[in-house]
């Protein structure tokens, strides 16, 4: 009884214990901090505990089912598989470092509760795009994700952020909508039924294969929005002005990953592997992706501020996880999927670590980072971390993921993207590794600023505000293990694995 | 060969003091001929058999509109009266040639057509409680749309009320004219409750005599006989509101207590369309009164 | 307790720096942290699976090359590790150092542990990046231009290593352990990816570059362990990835042995024009490497005989090792030191030892190289060897002959008795190990047999002339630039902040088109009924004309 | 060409020019003056269809009459409409 | 069928006692307004239970007598016109910027809401002319309360309505003449598709098409729902102009010959693109809060035409869903956005888009109801524009030939987003906020977000809602 009421109903408590904290918050006062963090600590925990759950559930078969009806064919539903709950593993365990990152980082400022309301929201949608059932589902928190991260963004109200605002909306809500048009497509085509590995639209293969490609183009420039694929990308590095935890999240979870997930979804779920093969559909994804990775880091050498930089760093990255996607092998899949995790952990650790230089030493651009070691070694740490394993430095996590892609990638023969693999991996160090030079090995200024927010402290464990420095070692320390410890059984890797083996029907 | 003749000027001349009005370069002469116009289409209509137009025309579009536009001319007192040139009117003529031929070829085969409509309200007309056949349209066939007509009324008068709009300065009247309207208005009352009775089985009706009713109150009210007509007084208000809440009362209440919607029950029909169209004739006539010549002071008492 | 002994090789030194860094006089005991190593090379326990690291992980020994190599590198590291605690002490960036040291250390100690191509490829990398730290620790342009040397093709080298180890993984269908991949052929892409990788770390011609810049910047005992134990990675490595026995290395089996040969003498000819010590000394490296790199050539082009190369290059590595480490150590001691007679003296221990001097490492080693192409089909080039050995001998010599030089600067201070102390013992090795250790006692008995003692001494002998001939009248050699990596890397720094990628900008004025498009509006607002009207009659046109 | 034709014609003839009339114009009184003509020619049109038989057709004088009572509503409401938004361009320009 | 007459009649009654009484007007006014929605759903129910009625009036039959008919498609807008009566009455009693209680404001709102549903109720060509202009001079009247800054706008309007009634007006001579009659049911099995008939149609189009503020005739209405006061713009923007809308409708599927429907429909389609586009473009570029929203209006109703357009040029009667649904949705999403436009800048004391720098701290409430209506108008999902959107989208990408309309539908889309979040993104400047001339009115803020969340929960009851529309035969 009690067994099948959470079947049915825990997705859909999954998806509110981010919303109702987020509605309350919306309604406190400025003043309310203690009952603000309490409202948003619950609400991780509850998630965390929820989640931690439903993957001792769903590795022993259970399958967690919520629907409503909606539209002719295609009911609201949320469903929680070993592919949904990877995303939502990710997103509520960086959601807790975000949150406690965001407390402190936020100390003190302005319109929080429309910060955390908003957040929570974010997080929301996140939960609810991993959850969704099908095509539908997806596209109504695909969109909500949307709304609610706008607010984020343009959270500093000045100009830039406003720019960075509008620039963003053009390109998400742009994309919204052709992917809208692309799952109405297909819903003419089959309906919206529920995802199933393998995919649903074998059938339809001999009469509808145009509408069919069409509507697989459409999905993946949809999506491909947010995933930041090449011509697409142009909002990421502009969305990097919003304030640091908005970033990180931005980049390592919510709306980069969305639009990954997306793609994953649509290639495995909607479309699976063999109908995708069959059309021939997934080889101008993988150009595509494969420019994107390049092109990222090309632009990423460029830039001479850190949070940009990182920016695109994120677009070269999160193209990995798309270009294992459209290589349609099992191995790559692995790398695809562990990547998904993985880049999270990375990223958000990079950009922790550029919101502590930025709000405790005044640092923004590259070449203010000089001996920044000196002064915080803990975050400078953290950040060698993350960068190190952005260029696929074993044994941190970035290293598991270009290990599985590489091997995808000549599992299905197309050696050439291990080729890829190597040119970004020499731009990634081409422009990571003279932070990290600079970070340890230059020479620090004479003295540093103390007119930033957190500028009181002293190297070591007082370097900067202790939410902020214990959230960067968090994740820091999150992507070292799980690339060290990826053969154990709850590694991310392990879950990719599973997912894989269903997906492929291994 | 003389009906020929005679349709050919009457449409001649109207068809030139439409455009003389149109094009004619005093607004003051353009307003006299749109009158003139209007008098003559009355005759027109008169001519081709249907009196009842010819009076709601004359009374209604001619006489009540002219007033009105003489009013609204004196009121705006606009400088700028003259019609002004446009870029084009050559590619506008271009364009009414080609609409109008092809109107024309639209409306030319309708004169062969019919309809059955005639015969339907003939028989119709004993169920109806009136014995003209217009009249009984306009109250029971198709009373609905009467009382919807009532509505616009009402309408036409509430949008007016909102309107700010300096009172009227009335000029010390002319003593002749004050003599002569204190003679014509009973007359005039006298032939608006005639043509209101003539209604029910002959040419006339409602609207013909309210229109009437409100000339003779404008001249009243012009000649200050009678006083400023203001929405404080509870009785313009009662006037103006009377038409439509009977129908609609009247409405309802076969709607209610009788078969259908406006059906009216057959022992009562003949009283039942008589009252309306009392009540809807002086509520013409206050409101078309109050168009004219109505003060805006307060809107509410 | 095995596991324990594995796990303790790679994380000690790391634990070892945790404590150093808390409790910096602890670190005079760092040493100790190679202890595990030393313990696993003379009890040889078994392998060890690590299930829960990434795929395949599997650390042990499982040849002569794997526990000779580990343990000439524990006893480099560890004799290094005293001597540096010595020669860094008071260095006011000294925690940093250490971490780079021991990471380097652990990096070091895990691929040589390595089973797999993954363990093996994260401690080749750990290793590899730390290593950069310790180019850099001393702060300067050189340093610096060195370094940014050192990691441009360290990282290429990682990114080729990468390359060609998923590809290996691949060919061999998802094998992951070394044993198994050696009865797999390698393609030539694949080797070549391989070797290039390696070969950036292993110095020989003409990946070279970086060495003559690192070495001479870096502390002496960073030197001697990146010449000492570093470079041996990269042979190692090609050795365990690339099958001895496949199409592949029958093929370019002479091709390798080409390069190997034209680089043993391409580091003498170019180190003999240097002025600096330590650069004669990584010229060495460069030309000694080869060696190394001709034994695998050796080996693939004969696997019958795996058992003598696998001795040879196990030999060869602990030889040049423990030789050259001592030399560096005794470089960086020379030029910054002031030496006793005696202290000076032991320097030609190693130095010998190089040049192939009999009863040290150096003759047995050369001895059997010599025995070993001459049975080969390569035996045609036997003569070229032996003039190797004479401009190996040669090589030392000026090395030698520089430290004496060195020596002879005023204000040097005594060293300290640490230093000196590990200086001594590493320099004995070339002595010590040949006597200590059984398999190479055999062939040290067998190095002396009159002929190879001829054959050892004349070149030594012959090159003793020469040195002394020069030394009498000194004459003065062209200096030769042992820099062309730093424009290379200069040039690539320069694109990685120049990229030619253009900018967007504004494309068209928009002023004009709003004032345009304000007059409209104006327009149409004002004029909306006639606008109206007109619309509706082209409407009523257009639509009467397509209706019928 | 009957007479019924001709007024007809007459009709539409009127209408067009009344809608061109208020193409032209500028002044609001002009132009409700135009629509006005516009009307009439509609209403022309009417009377002349209801008179095409014998019998006038009732129900399309009662239609004409409902027109005109609703043309003059809205007549009277748009002279009002333009006198006051004239007297506050006056009060506007003063 | 009584029920929906009570639902027309207690209006215009609550109006006629109103003009007598003019006592707690607000209060009565809403009670009324709910009355007439409860009736309004009643007659729903019944349509629900028992399907299409008709009802003769006076008890005469059509030819001669004005039938009624309820469907499916005209109960929901009875009750869609009660609610949003109601809603608007609600916000306009308690705001204290609206100008209802110095105005005949309540009576003029009641007189509309009773022709709308006149005009829903009604199946007779002659009868609309009256209810259409009903409906043009309330409206008109309405506009002009916003006293002599809006008697320019509300004159255009009121002329270029009466001009468009005399178009229609004619079409109905010319088709009586043709015929003979007036109601539509009977006219659907007589009409044949001859000059006359064509012209008849095309001049009753084109007047209910410049009623409807259809491109390329909907030049009036930017600035006369821009100048009205706030209240009345939710009105006339969320259900007058819908009215000429149904009269269209009912014109070409009912009245007109297929041939002819198609090719017209054909037009209207392109005019929904059209419209889509230019009144998005205005929008996009129009300096003032409410003429944006107005323009909106203008680009929605795009939107209603393109499924009406294509609904006739491909004779598929499941578009109706589409197409009422989008009137519903957007109606709902516009009142809406218009209160919370009139409440910010009343608040704010300019007309300015640029005003609003700083809205989201200062006005939140107001804020996110715009940004919850903008949603619906763009529409994302959840939201009723999005169920909408989604139907016309289910039917225009069936067959690839199809689907050059669905690139019109993403422009209009995209242009749609682009003119709410340009007021969204200006509301998120916190560097130079506005402060605003009066504290914000939370309350009628609320009210006036009230009829955006229907919007949205139409999503709830979608499917009810399409197959209850679809259910029409």
């Amino acid at each position: 009884m009690i067994q099948d009421w959470l079947t049915t109903y825990l997705p859909l408590i999954l998806v509110l214990s981010s919303v109702i904290p987020g509605l309350i918050i919306f309604s406190l006062k400025e003043s309310q901090v203690g009952l603000r963090t309490t409202l948003n600590l619950v609400g991780v925990f509850t998630q965390l505990v929820l989640v931690g759950y439903m993957l001792l559930a769903v590795t022993q078969g259970t399958t967690f089912l919520f629907s409503l009806p909606f539209l002719p064919a295609g009911d609201l539903i949320l469903q929680a598989d070993a592919l949904s709950l990877q995303f939502i593993s990710l997103s509520s365990v960086l959601w807790l470092a975000t949150t406690v990152y965001a407390i402190g980082y936020l100390e003190g400022t302005a319109l929080r509760s429309r910060f955390f309301g908003y957040f929570s929201l974010c997080v929301s949608a996140t939960v609810g795009l991993a959850l969704s059932g099908n095509l539908l589902t997806f596209l109504v928190f695909y969109e909500l994700l949307t709304l609610a991260t706008f607010p984020l963004v343009v959270h500093s109200g000045t100009p830039a952020a406003l720019r960075a605002g509008r620039i963003y909306l053009a390109y998400t809500l742009g994309g919204g909508a052709i992917a809208m048009v692309g799952v109405a497509l297909l819903h003419s085509v089959s309906g919206s039924p529920q995802f199933v590995p393998g995919g649903y639209l074998s059938g339809f293969l001999t009469d509808h294969s145009a509408s069919l490609t069409v509507a697989f183009v459409l999905l993946i420039v949809g999506f491909g929005v947010k995933a930041a694929l090449l011509p697409l990308h142009g909002w990421l590095p502009q969305a990097m002005v919003a304030p640091a935890p908005v970033s990180a999240l931005l980049h390592a979870v919510a709306v980069v990953k969305a639009g990954a997930f997306g793609i994953i979804r649509v290639v495995y779920d909607v479309f699976g592997i063999e109908a995708s093969d069959q059309l021939h559909l997934t080889q101008g994804l993988l150009w595509l992706a494969a420019a994107t990775i390049l092109y990222g880091s090309i632009k990423a050498l460029k830039q001479q501020e850190i949070k940009k930089r990182l920016a695109y760093s994120t677009v070269s990255q999160v193209s990995y996880i798309t270009l294992g996607v459209a290589l349609l092998g099992p191995i790559a899949a692995i790398g695809a999927l562990v990547h998904l995790v993985h880049q999270g952990l990375m990223k958000i650790t990079l950009f922790f670590c550029a919101g502590n230089f930025a709000e405790t030493l005044n640092v923004h651009r590259v070449n203010e980072m000089n001996g920044l070691g000196q002064r915080m070694p803990f975050t400078m740490a953290a950040f060698t971390i993350g960068a190190l394993g952005m260029i696929g430095v074993p044994p941190i996590a970035g290293f598991i993921s270009k290990w599985y892609l590489g091997l995808g990638a000549l599992e299905v023969g197309q050696d050439w993207v291990v080729w890829v693999f190597v040119g970004s991996g020499l731009l990634n160090a081409a422009y990571f590794l003279p932070l990290v030079y600079r970070g340890w090995f230059a020479k620090p200024p004479n003295s540093w600023p103390d007119n930033a927010r957190f500028s009181g402290g002293t190297a070591g464990w007082k370097e900067t505000h202790w939410m902020l420095l214990i959230s960067t070692l968090f994740t820091a320390a999150l992507a070292l293990i799980s690339g060290i410890f990826a053969g154990t059984g709850w590694s991310p890797l392990a879950w990719a694995q599973f997912i894989v083996s269903q997906e492929f029907s291994l | 060969m003389t009906d020929w003749l005679f349709d050919g000027v009457l449409v001649s001349l109207l068809l030139a003091l439409a455009i003389a009005s149109i094009f004619t370069k005093h607004l003051f002469n353009s307003i006299m001929l749109y009158i003139a116009f209007g008098l003559l289409l009355a005759i027109t209509w008169a001519r081709l058999g249907a009196v009842d137009l010819a009076l709601a025309e004359a009374a209604i579009g001619a006489g009540i509109t002219g007033v009105l536009l003489l009013s609204a001319y004196a009121q705006s007192n606009s400088d700028n009266d003259q019609l002004q040139k446009r870029q084009m009117p050559w590619l506008a003529f271009a364009f009414l040639i080609l609409i109008l031929i092809w109107l024309i070829q639209a409306v030319w085969s309708l004169a062969g057509h019919s309809t059955t409509l005639i015969d339907l309200s003939q028989q119709a007309l004993p169920e109806s409680g009136v014995s003209h056949p217009t009249t009984a349209v306009l109250l029971n066939f198709r009373a609905w749309d009467t009382l919807l007509e009532l509505g616009v009324l009402l309408l036409a008068f509430l949008g007016a009320r909102q309107l700010a709009i300096q009172p009227y300065k009335l000029p010390t009247s002319w003593p002749l004219l004050t003599v002569w309207s204190q003679i014509l208005a009973p007359i005039i009352v006298v032939v608006g409750g005639y043509i209101l009775w003539r209604g029910t089985s002959a040419p006339g009706g409602a609207f013909q005599a309210g229109a009437l009713l409100a000339a003779g109150a404008i001249l009243l009210r012009l000649t200050q006989i009678i006083p400023p007509l203001s929405w404080h007084s509870l009785w313009l208000r009662g006037l103006v509101l009377m038409g439509v809440s009977l129908f609609i009362l009247v409405a309802a209440a076969t709607a209610f207590w009788g078969d259908a919607w406006l059906q009216y029950p057959l022992a009562f029909n003949g009283l039942l369309i008589f009252s309306i169209e009392i009540a809807a004739t002086l509520s013409i006539a206050a409101t078309l009164t109050w168009l004219v010549v109505g003060e805006r002071r307060t809107l509410h008492p | 307790m095995s596991w324990l002994l594995w796990c303790a090789i790679p994380l000690l030194p790391l634990f070892g720096w945790m404590l150093v860094s808390r409790y910096p006089h602890v670190s005079k005991w760092l040493a100790l942290v190679t202890l595990p190593a030393f313990i696993a090379v003379f009890t040889v326990p078994e392998s060890l699976t690590l299930p829960g690291l990434w795929p395949g992980a599997q650390w042990g020994i499982n040849s002569l090359v794997n526990q000779a190599f580990l343990g000439f590198s524990a006893l480099l590291w560890a004799v290094t590790t005293v001597y540096a605690w010595g020669s860094e002490q008071g260095h006011p960036r000294i925690s940093r150092f250490w971490f780079f040291w021991t990471v380097a250390m652990s990096g070091n100690f895990l691929l040589l542990i390595a089973q797999d191509p993954a363990s093996f490829y994260a401690g080749f990398t750990l290793m590899s990046l730390a290593a950069y730290g310790l180019i850099v620790h001393y702060q300067g342009p050189l340093p610096r231009q060195a370094g940014r040397l050192y990691l441009q093709l360290a990282v290429l080298g990682e990114m080729l290593l990468y390359a060609g180890l998923i590809m290996r993984v691949h060919e061999t269908g998802g094998l992951m352990l070394f044993t198994d991949w050696q009865t797999v052929p390698i393609q030539t892409t694949t080797a070549f990816l391989l070797l290039i990788g390696f070969g950036l770390k292993a110095g020989f011609w003409p990946l070279h570059i970086w060495l003559p810049l690192a070495h001479p910047v870096a502390p002496a005992a960073a030197s001697a362990v990146l010449s000492g134990a570093m470079l041996k990675a990269g042979i190692i490595g090609i050795w365990q990835f690339i099958p001895v026995e496949s199409t592949f290395s029958l093929q370019y089996a002479s091709l390798i042995f080409y390069i190997a040969l034209f680089s043993a003498f391409y580091g003498v000819a170019v180190g003999l024009l240097q002025q600096k010590t330590k650069t004669v000394l990584a010229f060495s490296s460069v030309s000694q490497i080869s060696y190394l790199l001709m034994i695998m050539a050796l080996a693939w082009q004969d696997p019958q005989n795996l058992s003598v190369w696998l001795t040879l290059l196990a030999f060869y590595a602990v030889h040049h090792g423990l030789a050259k480490g001592a030399l560096f150590l005794g470089a960086g001691l020379t030029s910054s030191y002031q030496l006793a007679r005696w202290q000076f003296a032991l320097l030609f221990v190693p130095a010998l030892a190089l040049a192939g001097m009999p009863l040290t490492s150096g003759a047995v080693v050369k001895n059997l190289l010599k025995d070993s192409i001459d049975s080969s089909v390569f035996a045609a080039y036997l003569p070229l060897l032996t003039l190797a050995s004479l401009a190996s001998a040669l090589l030392v010599m000026r090395a030698l002959s520089c430290m004496w030089r060195d020596q002879k600067q005023q204000g040097l201070l005594p060293a300290k008795n640490t230093q000196v102390y590990s200086f001594v013992l590493l320099s004995l090795m070339p002595i010590v190990i040949p006597f200590t250790w059984p398999i190479m006692q055999q062939n040290l008995i067998d190095s002396l047999s009159l002929a190879s003692l001829w054959k050892l001494l004349w070149p030594i002998a012959f090159a003793a002339v020469i040195a002394i001939i020069f030394i009498v009248k000194p004459l003065r050699l062209p200096k030769l630039s042992s820099s062309i990596g730093r424009g290379l890397s200069l040039q690539v720094k320069f694109w990685q902040n120049h990229l030619p990628i253009p900018e967007g900008g504004n494309l068209v004025n928009l002023a004009k088109w709003r004032q345009i498009e304000r007059r409209c509006n104006r327009h149409l607002k004002a004029n909306a009924i006639s606008f109206s009207v007109v619309m509706m009659a082209i409407s009523m046109v257009l639509l009467g004309i397509f209706l019928s | 060409m009957t007479a019924i034709q001709l007024y007809l014609c007459l009709g539409v003839s009127l209408w067009v020019l009344g809608s061109l009339g208020l193409l032209l114009a500028k002044n609001f009184i002009r132009r409700i003056i135009n629509i006005n003509i516009s009307g009439n020619g509609v209403f022309m049109v009417m009377v002349a269809l209801a008179s095409r038989e014998e019998t006038i057709d009732p129900v399309l004088q009662a239609l004409v009459v409902t027109g005109l009572v609703v043309a003059v509503c809205a007549t009277a409401f748009a002279l009002r409409l333009s006198v006051a938004y004239a007297q506050s361009k006056q009060v506007s320009e003063r | 069928m009584n029920f929906a007459l009570l639902s027309m009649t207690l209006p215009l009654m609550t109006a006629l006692v109103l003009l007598f009484i003019h006592r707690r007007a607000g209060s009565v006014v809403i009670i009324a307004s709910l009355m007439s929605l409860a009736a309004a759903l009643a007659a729903l129910y019944q349509v629900h239970l028992f399907g299409v009625q008709q009802m003769h009036l006076g008890g005469w039959q059509a030819p001669l007598g004005i039938r009624f008919q309820l469907t499916p498609v005209n109960s929901l807008l009875l009750v869609f016109t009660a609610l949003v009566h109601s809603l608007v009455a609600l916000y306009a009693n308690y705001s204290r910027h609206s100008i209802t209680n110095t105005t005949d404001f309540w009576p003029l709102a009641l007189l509309l809401h009773s022709s709308l549903a006149a005009l829903w109720l009604s199946a007779d060509l002659f009868n609309w002319y009256v209810t259409l202009e009903l409906l043009g001079l309330a409206a008109v009247a309405m506009v002009a309360l916003s006293g002599p800054k809006a008697y320019r706008p509300a004159l255009h309007y009121l002329l270029l309505s009466l001009a468009a009634s005399l178009s229609y007006l004619l079409g109905v001579a010319l088709i009586y003449g043709r015929y003979g009659f007036l109601d539509i049911a009977l006219l659907a099995d007589v009409t044949q598709a001859d000059a006359t008939t064509q012209a008849a149609l095309i001049l009753m189009t084109l007047g209910v098409m410049l009623k409807a503020a259809i491109w390329p005739l909907h030049l009036w209405l930017p600035s006369a729902h821009a100048n009205a006061p706030t209240a009345v713009s939710a009105l006339l923007s969320a259900v007058v102009v819908k009215g000429p809308f149904y009269i269209l409708w009912l014109l070409w599927t009912e009245v007109a010959p297929v041939e002819l429907a198609q090719t017209t429909g054909f037009f209207l389609a392109i005019a929904g693109i059209a419209a889509l586009i230019w009144g998005g473009w205005c929008a996009i570029r129009t300096p003032y809060l409410k003429v944006l929203v107005a323009y909106s209006t203008v680009a929605q109703l795009g939107y209603a035409t393109l499924a009406l357009g294509l609904l006739l040029y491909w004779q598929q009667t499941q578009l109706l869903v589409a197409l009422w649904l989008f009137v519903i949705a957007h109606g709902l999403a516009k009142v809406s956005m218009f209160l919370v436009a009139g409440e910010m800048q009343a608040t704010l004391g300019s007309k300015r888009v640029t005003a609003l720098k700083g809205a989201t701290q200062t006005m939140p409430v107001a804020m996110f109801a715009f940004s919850v209506a903008g949603g619906s108008i763009i529409g994302l999902p959840p939201s009723g524009g999005f169920v909408a959107k989604w139907t016309l989208l289910q039917l225009t990408l069936a067959s690839p030939i199809h689907w050059p309309w669905a690139v019109g539908i993403l422009i209009g889309t995209l242009a749609s987003a682009i003119y709410v979040f340009r007021v969204i993104v200006i509301s998120f400047n916190r560097a130079d906020p506005l402060a605003p001339d009066f504290s914000p009115d939370r309350f009628s803020h609320w009210l006036a977000m009230l009829p955006a969340l229907m919007a949205w929960l139409m999503a709830v009851v979608s499917v009810q809602l399409i197959q209850f529309l679809g259910g029409l035969p």
